[in-house]
């Protein structure tokens, strides 16, 4: 698989690493937060952890559009399934994130409600084809990469005047995060792994303001296991050499500027929300996208009148302190015992983008050790 | 008085007709759909005496007894159809103890408007597979479910069989310093059922590896009798059953990516999917533990067969108190391969 | 997040859409989301739509990056440590 | 480092949980299910062995093989549930040929949010049947269909059993002189049904008669090893299981209405329905065939078994070309007893 | 169960068939219709033409509402089961009835419509109130007994305001039937069984004037087997001295007036059509009952504009010669071989209660002697 | 045609509707095609409504006539022909 295999190479691995170990300073530690799910899971997947020197400390960040979605968010999503006339279509990565009272949209199904796994924002375009009797609801969500194929869906839904199509959105907006993030001054973080395909979209252009305002070194990395160890090395040396500037691993597909269609077409669907509640951030301004009032048609929330309740998380449940990289899976009390993949608690244990659930799925040979 | 009328019976419409709720209800349309289609189809001796039961003489010895049910959606898929797939995957239980197929039974659950030509198609399917495998369908049933109660044919297969003298296989044999081989390349039949899913539809040239296995599994016990243990990584594929048989023999296993058989395009359906081939289906294939001294013997055998010539070493056995199954990656690292969670789902994150 | 791949366009298709080629498995995208795309180029995929093409001169800079990386390094720095997590 | 966690494992909510596509999927969610669910209820010997296939000693000898789906509606109805009817169901179509029942299998079929507190109410009722016959299931599948493509549950059982030395029991058996008996009233589990079907519902006292048989019939086969033919009048009643065996045998039938045994209830049932109690199914009960000569005995023999009390003779195989089965009526005259045409639905005419 | 057990007593029997045998002359022959199918059922069943003397010939009438209803009516109810939004409800007599191309409404089903079989009108109006966003259409058909029945669930269906709820109304008369067979003259018929639960309903007065028009003795019986064979003996006698009156042999639960209420409600909602297509009979006229304009809303015909088209009955079937009397099952060429109740190519050989099927049924052992 | 059969009234229920009781088996049926049933009454039951009231001593009358058949009937009419149908 050209363009794949060639970035997964284990000898390159080996000397890449190499040169990690000789140029990491061992009277210092660094950490490093990979922001993107996608990241965590290479960098599990892959063992990439194991091949660092100890003093490389990655930290799992907010990059998992399912694990920071609020609690409130999933709830409606699951009273709109429920309702009768509603078909909910939403990505596979969603179903099984629980809910109020553990209730997720796969067991919402089991109870009743008609949930579909749509592989693409076009599928839930057909299936509303297909049954114009029913009211077909896309649950949106995800980052900068995800937002543009759903503005395709509305900007076609209104090409073909499609009345019993709607789009419940909760696209986010990854600068806003890392700024959050960043700006608590919680997590102990001296570089970041940026997300290369968010960039694919939006460019490494909107890392520039941030990396100067925190003094913090951001490298736009891509997802094979050798992209994220070349960016380590590229933050280390930003590191030793006291840069704090935004690097681009990925030049591959991330220019500055990004795709510019892509952005205008998402310009023209959708706004800026004041305020947007994250998972493990809290409400964080300018951090959502809504449909603007030209698509109020396609507007689930507008349409279903969806008011929106925020809910505490599980008292027990650590992922807002995890998302925010301030603590680790193992650091949770229920970790491993109450929360595991197959009965999760908190959403970080959903996905294997979610720190929990990487680490529990790939990581827990250490604790065999 | 006229003449008496003989029993002409019309033919069961096989082009255009389709199973209604009289096909199941124990009168004269469900004796004429199992005459005309399962008995015509699977024709034995066995089935030919219209028993509710077959009987057959078997020797004194360890008998072996399996049963699945199929479910597969869709039901022609890429190399098969849920028909050969429910008689290879009930011999395949069979065989995994190391025994011979003998008899085999099937029942259908059939759903009220199921197109009677589908369903011929199936039952030759079947008969073709059971035919292969010399091992005769012997006894069945048939039900119909009202439309919306059922998903167009469910077909429940169980199996005996008799296990060589001295042949000795469980899950819970597996012991630290064991080889861990499988037969061939891993996650074909998942991936074949994914390319035809409405919604997910790709193209690829990959088809299901269904297949009975028990013409391997007699090669292999011949060749190795000490083998501990053997088993088809079906549903949930080679990384759930190898955890079972981990938490089985309380035991836990290391593999070695790089010695994995797997198809590109198995990776790259994968890679398009957010899956991993290591929980995608298998329902021609085997995993196999043995003495590592052993394995050499093994590996020469299965090579040997058709259905093991691209059989692989693909790890070893270790001691590990929570029964993990770990990798060593390809790329250099190390993991764990658990179990799966809940179903594979695509993904797109 | 956001799980995309590079692939191969294979064929251009109408309604702006195109058949993407990985590995010998071929799958129908959108190109709404790209202008210019032609037959050989590679785009990088996600949730059926492709994000933006990718530079093949690029990549080729990045691999051989790679390819100069560890060129003399000592051997102490071979063998790694144990991680800790 | 902290301290691993043990695999601490949130029990299944047998209270308000509903079956979902994991519990399908071959991962965790399906291992908790088996063997929080099955392997306790079931526990024995061979299903903790946790294989793919249960393994058992067997004799030298005749064996036979039967296997039924069960797909009831509803699930649970009076005197009975799917659970203990698909026990019963194929130990009784094993116990028909003579044979001492051994080891069932049983898969299942669960649709997609199947509440797990019926689950367990009806494995619960399989174990029951299943220890009170003294014949163990070894070993079972699970699988998980979509809502609205499945209903509930569906139950296979497979059985194989041994054939006592001497016997041998066939339905192309009976000959002209024969003695046709039958243990029981006829009609209950098909009337017991239709009295909890949704718009029909009527009330009765009504039970379905669902047992195991093989105890009464070891006592028949010991008192007359010589019997000729035994089967149970399920679906499609008396009436269509004396048609198939007179077509295998190639025998026609001669009943005496009379001697039929009916309860009132299942009388009144069908009168108000416009059914004919001969079409109703049985599940508790049999027919058996004998030498004119052998019926004194045998009817003893029956009668001292309480699921044969009410064995009464009903009639006996004549010649006939045309393999009818016909019937003295109570009333006097003579008419033919057809098999069922369709199903046997409601009448208003 | 009193007033049914009493009524099939054998004893009685072999008693009544002596007094049959000795007072049929023997110098004579009888040719008796029973009208009705439940007396043909009942007199296969239960064995009864064994027990009477040759020369009493039962000839099996039209009075099977299945048996009747001609093939376009089939269709009709067919078509109206596939339409997406309907549910068509009938009783289960008319799941096999073959309309064209052997298509029946079982078939229908099997193929995707939405056919429910019901045990009494009310359940169709359930099934409308369950089921408020479908159409759900009773398909009623019988005779007198069974129409009143149907006015109550369109009276009720009023009531209630019932708006997806409608009849499509096949619903016939027993005297006008008779009348046509009557005034063809085509069937040797001496006496007429008459159906004892038409005239709970309608009582045994509108018999009268054919009576005495066509000198036609008429005993009106019940439908156990001693009911039918006192009314044989009952129009033997009648026939033998020469009368031709109507008698009442189940006065326990028929009057000369019969069930006004009943009579009433059905006057309310419908009225006579002009004339009706009955298979075998042709088109009759006044022997059919539509819903009056008052009640249109719940006219499934007027509602779905079904128009009717009359087909054409299989050439080789003999149905509409057997149905007038003419012919007997045997002397269809088809009979026992194409056309079997599992395969019917007529609807006399649906119902037990056509001639065809009884014969089928429970007759054929004359062919083994 | 027109399946109907004797039942007694068990119970008066609410809606105009009655138990009705026939060998032990007990039916719901609608009563609005007959007045002034009581409980213990027969009725002629068809789908699932009343016809109308049975007269017991009709059916008295009707079965006294039965019994009173058949007395001295000569033997050769006890002996049934074949019959042909
Ligand atoms: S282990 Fe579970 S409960 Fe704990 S932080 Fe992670 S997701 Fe939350
Ligand atoms: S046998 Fe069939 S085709 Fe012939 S008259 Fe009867 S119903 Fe018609
Ligand atoms: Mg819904
Ligand atoms: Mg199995
Ligand atoms: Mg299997
Ligand atoms: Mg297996
Ligand atoms: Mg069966
Ligand atoms: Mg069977
Ligand atoms: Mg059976
Ligand atoms: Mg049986
Ligand atoms: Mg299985
Ligand atoms: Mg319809």
């Amino acid at each position: 698989m050209k363009y794949i295999d060639e970035f997964r190479d284990g000898q390159l691995a080996q000397k890449l690493a190499a040169d990690i170990r000789r140029e990491a300073r061992s009277d210092r530690a660094y950490g490093l937060m990979e922001f993107c799910g996608g990241h965590t899971h290479a960098i599990f997947r892959y063992g990439v952890q194991g091949l660092l020197p100890d003093n490389i400390n990655m930290i799992h960040g907010p990059g998992c559009p399912v694990c920071v979605l609020p609690i409130g968010r999933v709830d409606s999503a699951i009273e709109l399934a429920y309702r009768p006339n509603v078909i909910l279509c939403t990505y596979g990565d969603m179903l099984r994130v629980p809910g109020s009272n553990r209730v997720s949209l796969l067991k919402a199904k089991a109870g009743g409600a008609d949930v579909r796994m749509i592989y693409s924002s076009a599928d839930a375009l057909k299936i509303a084809q297909e049954n114009p009797d029913k009211q077909v609801v896309f649950f949106a969500i995800g980052f900068e990469t995800t937002t543009p194929p759903t503005a395709v869906a509305i900007l076609q839904a209104a090409t073909m005047d499609l009345a019993n199509f709607s789009v419940f959105s909760n696209h986010v907006l990854t600068p806003a995060a890392i700024s959050a993030i960043m700006g608590s001054g919680e997590a102990r973080v001296d570089g970041v792994v940026g997300p290369a395909h968010v960039s694919t979209v939006i460019g490494s252009r909107p890392y520039e303001l941030f990396a100067e305002q925190y003094h913090m070194p951001v490298v736009i990395a891509g997802f094979e296991p050798l992209d994220v160890m070349q960016a380590i090395l590229m933050l280390v040396r930003q590191l030793n050499e006291g840069r704090a500037e935004v690097e681009n691993e990925f030049s591959r597909a991330v220019t500055r500027d990004g795709n510019l269609k892509a952005q205008a077409m998402v310009a023209e669907v959708f706004e800026l929300r004041k305020t947007f509640e994250w998972r493990g951030l809290g409400w964080v301004p300018d951090s959502g996208l809504q449909i603007r009032e030209k698509y109020v048609a396609y507007d689930a929330e507008k349409r279903f009148e969806l008011p929106y309740q925020s809910v505490a998380d599980h008292p027990a449940c650590e992922c807002s302190a995890i998302i925010r990289g301030v603590k680790k899976p193992l650091d949770c009390k229920v970790f491993g015992t109450v929360c595991t993949p197959d009965n999760p608690i908190g959403s970080c244990m959903v996905s294997s983008e979610g720190a929990c659930a990487a680490y529990y799925t790939y990581g827990r040979y250490k604790e065999s050790r | 008085m006229t003449k008496p009328r003989t029993g002409y019976i019309r033919p069961l419409d096989l082009k255009n007709g389709q199973v209604d709720m009289t096909h199941g209800s124990g009168g004269r349309a469900m004796a004429q759909l199992i005459e005309e289609l399962f008995l015509t189809a699977f024709d034995n001796e066995y089935l030919r005496q219209m028993n509710d039961q077959a009987s057959f003489q078997i020797p004194a010895g360890r008998m072996v007894m399996a049963t699945d049910s199929h479910v597969v959606s869709p039901l022609f898929f890429p190399g098969g159809d849920i028909g050969c797939l429910s008689v290879h995957g009930t011999i395949n239980d069979v065989a995994m103890a190391g025994a011979v197929p003998l008899y085999l039974s099937a029942s259908f659950i059939l759903e009220e408007g199921f197109p009677l030509a589908d369903l011929a198609r199936i039952v030759e399917s079947m008969a073709n597979a059971s035919r292969q495998a010399g091992v005769p369908i012997v006894t069945g049933d048939t039900k119909v479910v009202e439309r919306n109660k059922g998903d167009g044919v469910f077909i429940t297969t169980t199996g005996v069989g008799i296990v060589p003298h001295g042949v000795n296989i469980s899950g819970d044999l597996a012991r630290p310093g064991d080889a861990i081989i499988v037969s061939g390349t891993v996650g074909d039949h998942g991936v074949a059922i994914l390319s035809v899913r409405e919604n997910l539809s790709f193209g690829t040239s990959i088809q299901s590896d269904t297949a009975a296995l028990h013409g391997l599994v007699a090669a292999m016990v011949a060749a190795v009798p000490g083998i501990h243990v053997l088993r088809d990584p079906t549903r949930g594929g080679l990384a759930t059953t190898l955890n079972e048989i981990a938490r089985q023999s309380g035991v836990g296993m290391m593999l070695r990516e790089t010695n994995l058989p797997i198809r590109t395009e198995v990776r790259a359906a994968c890679e398009f999917l957010g899956l991993d081939p290591l929980y995608s289906a298998n329902e021609g294939k085997l995993v196999v533990i043995c003495r590592q001294e052993d394995a050499d013997a093994l590996l020469e055998a299965m090579r040997t067969h058709p259905l093991g010539q691209d059989a692989a070493l693909i790890g070893e056995v270790i001691e590990d108190d929570h029964h993990f199954v770990q990798m060593e990656t390809a790329f250099g690292g190390r993991r764990i391969v658990d179990w799966l969670t809940g179903e594979q789902l695509p993904r797109i994150c | 997040m956001c799980l995309a791949i590079p692939a191969r366009v294979a064929e251009l298709q109408e309604n702006d859409t195109a058949m993407v080629e990985l590995g010998g498995v071929r799958k129908q995208i959108s190109l709404a989301l790209v202008d210019g795309v032609s037959v050989g180029d590679y785009v990088i995929v996600h949730v059926g739509y492709a994000l933006n093409r990718l530079d093949p001169d690029e990549a080729a800079k990045t691999l051989a990056l790679f390819a100069e990386i560890g060129e003399g390094i000592a051997p102490e720095f071979l063998t790694p440590s144990a991680s800790s997590e």
